[in-house]
């Protein structure tokens, strides 16, 4: 499943709503990404999401079926938050439920790395000194490249 | 076609999107960025660094040198930067 | 911090206490094992958890000062269950929280594989054909073996 | 010093727990085996698969030769089997 959504998200319901009714399940891994009050040696106070309504579902969709492909996962989620964020604020959450902990460990890191490369998101962060938009990260493609075939 | 502008493309460009039916001669992607860059001076600054501009055709990736035939909606933007901070 | 505890747990309310106020964390990875009524090809009614009590809250206190050593973790927190469980109920909660994805995600997993071949706890299951004392897998020890210096 | 079964150990030993002073001869782990099976069928059956008993002394991971001096606690038990299932 995904979502997108301005509204926060609630880790402990999400997972309990992911898994309820399979005990064939053994291992749930979630990842949270949450707004950083500092951004290299600058210190933040607002960031603001933008994202391709439309684009934006189509291509968490078509991640989180390329994890469900690769991996023996039972259920996952995918939410990813928009609009205007504080530090603490939670970005996004990632799900995967599966038999074995390694397939639920490994799809959640993938659905982050293709996530961070691929759904057309763009941050915009304000602090004292003014607003700017966040470029993206070489490490971020190099993290996506290791699931490459 | 609709053509849709994305975070400081944007911000440069000074719109999000507009409707709009290109030349004939105007083939590929990076045909119509020439042909947008000649619309405006900000255009122009927008597109300056084609390197770091991406492009979505009917909301896939796509490439400068794919055709634009048929296209409904386009989409420039910068490399995204979702996910955690 | 670790915690060894008959009761179950909320993984929500754990991660909001552990992240409170730190707003350098970035990425928070959590890990929930749950009894699964199925072992190998055997239908499971209820479990078991025995542990060493003293022993147990040693090792995992030193599981999680070692995962403190090798990864830059801002909190992070093992709780594990023991006496009677039924398929479906939650067993053991890893959560790792760090400036970086990737630091809490191999942290987390490592808590996992030390865990699973250094804490003192012994599963037994029971079934519709009887009892019995669930058997350490070499692959545990596989993949507490990649963590070797 | 305390003596501690766990899981199929304390099972087929019949206690969990007992306290006992070993024969001065009793040197090593390996030598507190060989004694406490002379006590009994029920420890010689426990101990039968030495490759599978797990020792601690002190609540620290102990070896068959290590020796038992100074031990106040000392604990069997079969490979751990703990998180997830």
């Amino acid at each position: 499943m995904i979502r997108v959504q301005q509204e926060d998200f609630d880790v402990g319901a999400e997972i309990k709503a992911l898994t309820k009714g399979n005990p064939s399940i053994g291992g749930v891994v979630s990842f949270i990404g949450l707004v950083r009050d500092i951004a290299g040696d600058r210190s933040i106070d607002t960031m603001t999401l933008e994202h391709y309504p439309g684009m934006t579902e189509k291509m968490l969709a078509r991640i989180e079926e390329e994890a469900q492909e690769r991996w023996n996962l039972d259920a996952s989620l995918i939410i990813h938050r928009y609009g205007p964020l504080n530090p603490g604020d939670q970005i996004v959450l990632t799900i995967t439920a599966s038999a074995h902990r390694q397939d639920a460990f490994e799809a959640n890191e993938f659905l982050m790395d293709w996530l961070k490369t691929k759904a057309p998101f763009w941050k915009r962060e304000a602090g004292a000194d003014g607003d700017n938009w966040v470029e993206a990260k070489d490490s971020d493609d190099v993290a996506a490249a290791r699931w490459s075939p | 076609m609709t053509l849709m502008y994305f975070a400081w493309l944007k911000q440069k460009i000074g719109m999000g999107e507009e409707e709009l039916t290109p030349h004939d001669n105007v083939v590929t992607v990076a045909d119509l960025i020439d042909w947008l860059c000649s619309r405006g001076d900000n255009f122009a600054t927008a597109f300056e660094d084609r390197d770091v501009i991406r492009v979505a055709i009917n909301q896939e990736f796509a490439e400068l040198d794919d055709p634009i035939a048929g296209a409904a909606e386009i989409a420039f933007f910068p490399p995204v930067t979702g996910g955690q901070t």
